[in-house]
């Protein structure tokens, strides 16, 4: 099949798993999240054949596949849709087919499948848990199976479909498209328990957000396809039009148009990836089950965004004489840097277990946009990649955690925040695989050297700082490195280290294989990630294995960027921060007694409390965007959309089926089966009777009498005479 | 000429999707709450006896019988129209015949007054 | 852009096969397309007829018809469907559910299917097969069986008389339809509607007027509507076939039958009055559907205005009217115009015309004739015997005897 | 390419299954419906010949035709005798009417 | 796979999975049902056969006429909904034998038939199969004699039929 061919297919198994489950399965938890693993697990068999092609053809950057179909004529000409596959995207491709089929498959122990049914769980809320007696005639409480299971499991299918069309689509326009639908889908998803307000309010506040973002974003896209007349890739990236956009002028003096468009489309991405200003929703997005905040909130949809700008970097950087960054690559390295300790700061203070890595992630982030904006091109994939990876490990690794000490919460009764983390504390024995697992990630994500993906990835964005001598960003991002291994470290420890500070910390368990062989998975590729990235000067181990992500993702570039070549000032900055941040994270924290306050609340003092509430930040928001979203959210999602449409579709499906049912057993089964039985039964009874009597005085024994020997003459004709 | 056929064909197919529907809406949003007493047959408001079976008089079969026998002219006579340029006056008059025996017909089961309604 | 439905049609053609896709497919495609706006226009007609029909039966009954919901209460329609939508729809013990489902489907469906073959402009029309007339009658007998199954799904007898009465009246019906549709094809030599209306120079109406009475009088027949609407006589058989429907089924039958008579004025419009022919029409193709509905609400007033002001015939008139009365005298027609138009084959249009009205008008007179002395004698039969009203009190007693 | 042999398998498969009909049906009338099956398949198959093999004559049509009257008058008649016998028997089961035995 | 061919196979299925209810199921009404049902889809198959007059021929006379007679006559003829017992005679096995062996004979005759595999000719130019049939119904040289014959046919049905149907009032 034309490689091309295949890219098309790629979105469509899970939108077709989308519609099958909420039109005709939604019934069937089984049946569903079959269909939602088969779906994804289709499109990753599809994109590794993808991959594997567009390895194997070595010239990718120059001519990747790529088809289009018209869509709508546009005056003379039409406006072309169409799938495009370059080196960016294979690795695009790589991670997010890897991390959506895990999660897929990582649902299914998080949402409780196999449990039973809860005792008083209603569709919108978390499960309580169910009493089950065992053969004792003891009562346990035990966890219970997600009431909206099928549809969580149609949400994350729509959601992977947004996610594959906006990789493979060949125009901005496209892309858009998919962005809006994975906004939707997270929307759905941060509200998916819609009983509890502060989900509703999260989702309202992350879909308003972002939409922020993506009107802006919009606008970029209107005025980028008014000057080049058309939004495909080829089209835009092309060198005329790159000229035009820059020589063209703009209303605001001295800016160009590409600066301009530049502007627009980054401050998408600033909605999508949770960039400061426009941070505040995806920490309160850790409202929704825990796979969604791996999957959206880590691995995939916030890496759309910076995937968005390393995308149009020929626009941003278009105009750049001699490394010189634009004033788009200038605003990106400043919010992007800023970003990042800003996010590491608050992580600090935070207690929740996903909210740090929540924070983590949009400091990650702020790594990869000042990437971009110091014009380190491949170094920004490059961390994207590995962050993808060892970011949804992390996710998934806090909710099996969550998980355990839940099972805890559930024995004990006691009541408590099974996300607090002065909680928990030595579930390094209860939950192994989720430990050694979530220290991998850890490890990866501080950058503990030479080993972790982690490492590389960052240890390149700084050794490109260092090489484009852009010494604050490099200071800002180093600082942020040390804050990153610090509350990382502080993560850890208190999660696992030490000795329990609860009960339920006691008596956690650790999850079941749907859980922990995902974890498993990922963290082999957090650690391997890494390593076709390795700067081909790198001492000992450079050149061991080629530096395979620089020679192919550069190729996406039509001027390939150069290696910077290796020096150590860099890659001591990276050590010393990770190590340093680590080994200060244990110190401060290494065992904490049930009950103590953070240790660090008495030396910072206001500063800690300004960490804590996040810089205040969701109170100026607040006014502007949550109070007029609750009514959006309770009348129309919950009431129209939810309610009405939805169910009563299946209610109606179901009494399709069920008619169905009843015509099948009238029509198929008495007939043909008791028909077939009776027959064998008094065949031979019936034999003897119609022999008795040739003259019944019935006319259809006659008229088949009569055909009898009809057909006796006519064969023994046909046979005997009338052969020669 | 096949392409008008197709637009008949699929116009056959979707012609019953509208009612269809329209019957399907209210089985969504209509209330369902059928008792013995409401799904009894309706006979002028009292209660319903004897077998909804009741004995026809044969005249509906007469009836139809003689609209049978008249519909089964338009086979002969509608192509007979259609051809009407290319026949001679004696083809008509031929057509003219076949139309008189019918009335024939018509006229016998009218004189043995099977058509008046008793 | 003079013939906007044929313009759109080819510019969706130029995008479909812009995108490779084949020959058949895009007809198709088309063919979906056309179906469903069709369908859907003549819905919408649908439902603006029953707003028209209310304000005129207002109007004939001096009354001002529904006034409430919208201006001149058009909206009406729509509440009434949604109350329709909303109203619990009841299976009657002992039904059979799936022809039950079925008939009323059947009702509207068929009548839709009408429109396929209704010319709208020289170049817009459904489907221009070479059989349209028959196809009409087809479509028009597979109504007749949805009815019957009606009757027979709900259980209930007087539901199934109703029916059987509903089909022993549009069979009858049918045989003087079927003959007065013979005449116009016979004059065009074809039975494809847009050869029909392309031959009409004169209107035919203007040259077999008595066909199309006849035609008119049977259709109305075929509508079931007043006078010859025993079979909903709610005063025999409670509602006829459809008395155990309700709700939105019940509305089916109600809008079909309302549809019913907008598309046989259609086609009577079509077959007698020239169809879209009017000034214009050829520069102005658009034209077309104005003219040929403008010519087919005429029809549907007359035929509103017969409803509304004759009584209900009884059954054994209306079964007598037809036999001995309409069927005689479409066959005697059609001899007539047969013979008549072979003897004229060479005789220029102004003569043959006049000759052919002439003939309809000395028909319509010696029927005239005859149909006014059959009524005197009748009046003389009824005049004799006659049942004597008794005096109340009488009955009273009975009555209380009774008690 | 559609070729002959599908319409003479259709009709030959219908009449064999109106023959089934005929042969088996107790119910008169149900009989009858096996009658009118068989009739199909014959009509189909004149016009299948008439289609394939000379479709410059109308033969086959004609005889199409004819049928159709024939059935007609078949089915006037036949549902006539049913419903005469039934006022005298009550009943229109084939194998009771079984006056004609030994 | 011509569009053709689809069309050809599902309307066979159709009909004659049609025409097998009409000669198994026990209820008369749903047996003229399916029996309209196959006779619809006979319709289509002269469509196919670009004998369009008869498709629509086939939907007036059968359904329209035939089917509503058939099913008056079991209204007429039944006191009961359901009759009691079997709904086939004893010997229906032996029937369902004959079918079986007449269909494979027929089968197996028409294959070793050189012309049957005959394609699809086209028709003449503008051949307007109905103008020539009645052209062909009224001619001398054509079909007029059993043309008159038929009107004579359908005479004496109607007279038979309402001779015999029809009980005078007493």
């Amino acid at each position: 099949m034309e490689p091309s061919t295949l890219v098309w297919l790629l979105p469509v198994p899970p939108l077709l798993a989308f519609f099958l489950i909420v039109f005709f399965t939604n019934r069937s938890k089984t049946v569903s999240h079959i269909l939602g693993i088969t779906a994804a697990l289709l499109s990753f068999v599809g994109s590794m054949v993808i991959v594997t092609l567009a390895i194997r053809s070595g010239h990718l950057g120059e001519e990747p596949f790529s088809s289009v179909l018209n869509w709508f004529p546009t005056g003379d000409t039409w406006f072309q849709i169409g799938v495009w596959v370059d080196p960016l995207t294979v690795a695009t491709l790589f991670f997010v087919a890897i991390t959506i089929l895990m999660i897929f498959i990582y649902s299914v122990g998080y949402q409780n499948f196999g449990q039973p049914k809860g005792d008083h769980d209603q569709p919108g809320l978390p499960p309580h848990g169910a009493t089950v007696v065992d053969e004792h005639g003891h009562k346990h409480k035990v966890p219970s199976i997600e009431p909206m299971y099928s549809r969580f499991f149609a949400f994350i299918s729509l959601f992977a479909f947004g996610m594959y069309v906006l990789v493979v689509s060949n125009n901005l326009l496209t892309l858009f498209v998919g962005w809006e639908i994975m906004g939707l889908c997270s929307y759905l998803l941060i509200g998916f328990w819609y009983a509890k307000p502060s989900a509703r309010a999260a989702a309202i506040k992350a879909f308003l957000t972002t939409r922020i973002g993506d009107v802006v974003m919009l606008l970029g896209l209107a005025y980028l396809y008014y000057l080049a007349g058309s939004l495909s890739y080829d089209v835009i990236f092309s060198e005329e039009t790159l000229h035009l956009l820059t020589s063209t002028g703009t209303p605001f003096v001295g800016i160009s148009a590409a600066v301009l468009i530049g502007l627009f489309l980054f401050f998408g991405t600033v909605g999508k990836s949770a960039q400061w200003p426009l941070h505040v929703w995806l920490p309160d997005a850790m409202e929704g089950p825990t796979p969604v905040s791996a999957m959206i909130h880590a691995a995939t949809m916030v890496s759309a965004g910076v995937y968005l700008v390393i995308r149009v970097f020929p626009i941003i950087s278009a105009g750049m004489q001699h490394g010189e960054p634009t004033l788009t690559m200038n605003v990106m390295a400043f919010i992007g840097a800023f970003t990042g300790l800003f996010a590491a700061t608050i992580a600090l203070a935070q207690n929740d277990i996903k909210r740090v890595l929540a924070y983590s992630t949009i400091s990650q982030l702020g790594y990869m946009i000042a990437a971009i904006g110091i014009g380190a091109y491949v170094a920004a994939a490059f961390h994207l990649f590995t962050h993808a990876f060892f970011k949804a490990l992390l996710f998934l690794g806090s909710g099996s955690v969550i998980h355990g000490v839940e099972h805890g919460v559930l024995h004990t009764g006691e009541d408590i925040d099974p996300q607090d983390m002065f909680n928990m504390g030595g579930l390094r024995k209860k939950m192994p695989f989720t430990f050694w697992t979530f220290l991998i990630g850890g490890l990866a994500l501080s950058g503990f050297p030479f080993i972790t993906a982690g490492f590389w990835s960052k240890d390149e964005i700084l050794a490109d700082a260092f090489a484009h001598a852009n010494w604050p960003v490099l200071i800002v991002l180093a600082f942020a490195a040390l804050l990153t291994a610090f509350y990382t470290m502080r993560q850890i420890t208190l999660t696992f280290l030490g000795k329990s500070r609860t009960e339920s910390a006691e008596h956690a368990v650790e999850s079941k294989w749907t859980m922990t062989l995902p974890l498993v998975l990922l963290a082999i590729f957090a650690i391997i990630a890494g390593w076709p990235g390795i700067p081909g000067d790198f001492p000992l181990i450079g050149g061991f294995i080629p530096n395979f992500v620089h020679e192919f993702v550069g190729e996406t570039l039509s001027e390939h960027p150069e290696a910077i070549r290796f020096s150590w000032i860099p890659l001591l900055i990276s050590l010393g921060v990770s190590l340093g941040g680590l080994a200060l994270g244990w110190w401060v924290y290494r065992d904490i007694p049930a009950g103590a306050p953070d240790p660090l609340e008495k030396p910072l003092g206001p500063v800690y409390k300004l960490l804590k509430n996040k810089y205040y930040f969701d109170e100026l928001y607040g006014y502007i965007f949550v109070r007029p979203s609750l009514w959006l959210s309770e009348t129309f999602t919950y009431l129209w959309l939810d309610r009405t449409i939805i169910d009563g579709f299946l209610h109606f499906v179901s009494r399709i089926t069920f008619s169905l049912g009843g015509v099948f057993r009238n029509y198929i089964d008495k007939p043909v089966i008791n028909g077939f039985g009776d027959f064998v039964g008094e065949s031979v009874k019936r034999i003897g009777r119609s022999g008795r009597y040739i003259q019944t005085g019935r006319v259809q024994q006659y008229m088949i009498m009569a055909l009898i020997i009809a057909f006796g003459t006519l064969f023994s004709y046909l046979f005997f005479i009338s052969q020669p | 000429m096949p392409d008008d056929w197709i637009f008949i064909g699929i116009f056959l197919l979707l012609a019953p999707v509208f009612p269809a529907a329209a019957i399907l809406i209210p089985r969504l949003i209509a209330p369902r709450k059928p008792n013995a007493l409401k799904s009894e047959t309706y006979e002028c408001g009292i209660e319903t006896h004897g077998e909804t079976w009741v004995q026809f008089k044969a005249q509906y079969y007469i009836f139809a019988l003689v609209f049978l026998i008249f519909d089964i002219e338009i086979v002969f006579l509608y192509p007979w129209a259609v051809a009407f340029d290319n026949l001679p006056m004696f083809a008509v008059l031929e057509g003219v015949l076949f139309i008189l025996i019918l009335v024939a017909g018509l006229l016998y089961t009218w004189r043995k007054g099977v058509l008046e309604w008793v | 852009m003079s013939d906007p439905v044929n313009s759109i049609a080819d510019w969706l053609r130029m995008i479909l096969s812009s995108w490779g896709l084949s020959e058949g497919m895009i007809t198709l495609i088309l063919a979906v397309l056309g179906v469903v706006v069709l369908a859907t226009f003549v819905l919408i007609v649908d439902i603006l007829l029953v707003w028209i029909e209310r304000k005129m039966v207002a109007r004939f009954q001096d009354r001002i018809g529904p006034n409430r919901v919208g201006p001149f209460g058009i909206i009406q329609p729509i509440a009434d469907v949604i109350k329709l939508l909303i109203k619990e729809d009841i299976m009657p013990m002992g039904a059979d559910k799936f022809i039950f489902n079925l008939s009323p489907i059947i009702a509207l469906a068929t009548v839709l299917l009408l429109w396929a073959v209704v010319p709208f402009a020289p170049t817009v029309i459904g489907a221009d097969i070479n059989v349209a007339v028959l196809y009409v009658v087809a479509i028009g007998s597979i109504g007749t069986l949805g009815i019957i199954m009606a009757g027979w799904a709900s259980n209930n007898k007087y539901a199934l008389l109703g029916a059987f009465r509903t089909v022993a009246q549009m069979i009858a019906y049918e045989v003087p339809m079927i003959i007065a549709l013979l005449i116009p094809v016979l004059l065009a030599r074809s039975m494809g509607m847009q050869t029909i209306v392309a031959a009409q120079s004169p209107w035919y109406i203007f040259v077999i007027p008595l066909a199309a009475v006849i035609l008119f009088i049977s259709s109305i027949a075929e509508l079931g509507r007043t006078p010859f609407d025993i079979s909903e006589a709610e005063s025999e058989i409670v509602a006829g076939f459809h008395i155990e429907y309700t709700g939105m089924k019940f509305g089916l039958f109600y809008a079909g039958e309302l549809l019913h008579a907008l598309t046989v004025s259609a086609l009577i419009a079509t077959l007698f009055l020239g169809g879209w022919r009017g000034p214009f029409v050829d520069q102005v193709p658009i034209l077309g559907p104005v003219y040929l509905f403008i010519k087919a609400f005429l029809v549907y007033y007359l035929i509103m205005w017969v409803r509304y002001s004759f009584p209900r015939v009884r059954i054994d008139q209306m079964l007598g009217f037809n036999w001995k009365f309409l069927t005689p005298l479409a066959l005697f027609l059609l001899i007539v115009v047969a013979i008549l138009d072979k003897a004229m084959t060479d005789v220029n249009t102004v003569w043959y015309v006049l000759v052919m009205l002439g003939a309809n008008l000395l028909i319509v007179w010696g029927t005239m004739l005859i149909l006014r002395r059959y009524a005197r004698t009748e009046r003389v039969r009824i005049a004799e015997e006659r049942p004597v009203a008794v005096p109340p009190e009488t009955e009273m007693k009975e009555l209380v005897g009774q008690e | 390419m559609i070729s002959l042999s599908y319409f003479l398998v259709f009709a030959a498969a219908l009449f064999c299954i109106g023959l089934y009909g005929v042969l088996a049906r107790k119910n008169a009338i149900a009989i009858l419906m096996g009658i009118e099956l068989m009739l199909n398949g014959v009509v189909i198959n004149l016009i299948a010949f008439w289609r394939f093999r000379s479709p410059e004559m109308i033969t086959g049509q004609a005889f199409g035709v004819i049928v159709f009257a024939v059935a007609a008058a078949e089915v006037a008649v036949g549902l006539a005798l049913f419903i005469a016998i039934f006022r005298r028997r009550n009943t229109i089961a084939a194998d009771e009417i079984d006056l004609l035995k030994w | 796979m011509t569009v053709m061919q689809v069309i050809f196979l599902v309307t066979a299925v159709v009909s004659l999975g049609g025409a097998v209810m009409v000669v198994t199921v026990r209820n008369l009404i749903h047996a003229s049902l399916w029996l309209i049902l196959t006779l619809f889809g006979v319709a289509v198959m002269y469509g196919l056969l670009s004998a369009t007059f008869f498709t629509v021929i086939q939907v007036v006379i059968y359904i329209g006429a035939i089917a509503i007679l058939m099913i008056f006559a079991i209204m007429l003829t039944r006191r009961v909904k359901q009759e009691p017992g079997s709904s086939v005679n004893n010997n229906w096995w032996l029937a369902g034998l004959m079918a079986l062996v007449l269909f494979t004979a027929l089968v197996w005759m028409l294959s070793t038939w050189p012309g049957f595999q005959t394609t699809l000719p086209e028709l003449p130019q503008d051949f307007d199969s109905i103008k020539v049939l009645g052209t062909a119904l009224v001619s001398p040289e054509g079909y007029v004699i059993p043309f008159e014959i038929a009107s004579f046919l359908l005479l004496a049905a109607l007279i038979g039929a309402v001779a015999v149907a029809w009980e005078r009032k007493s």
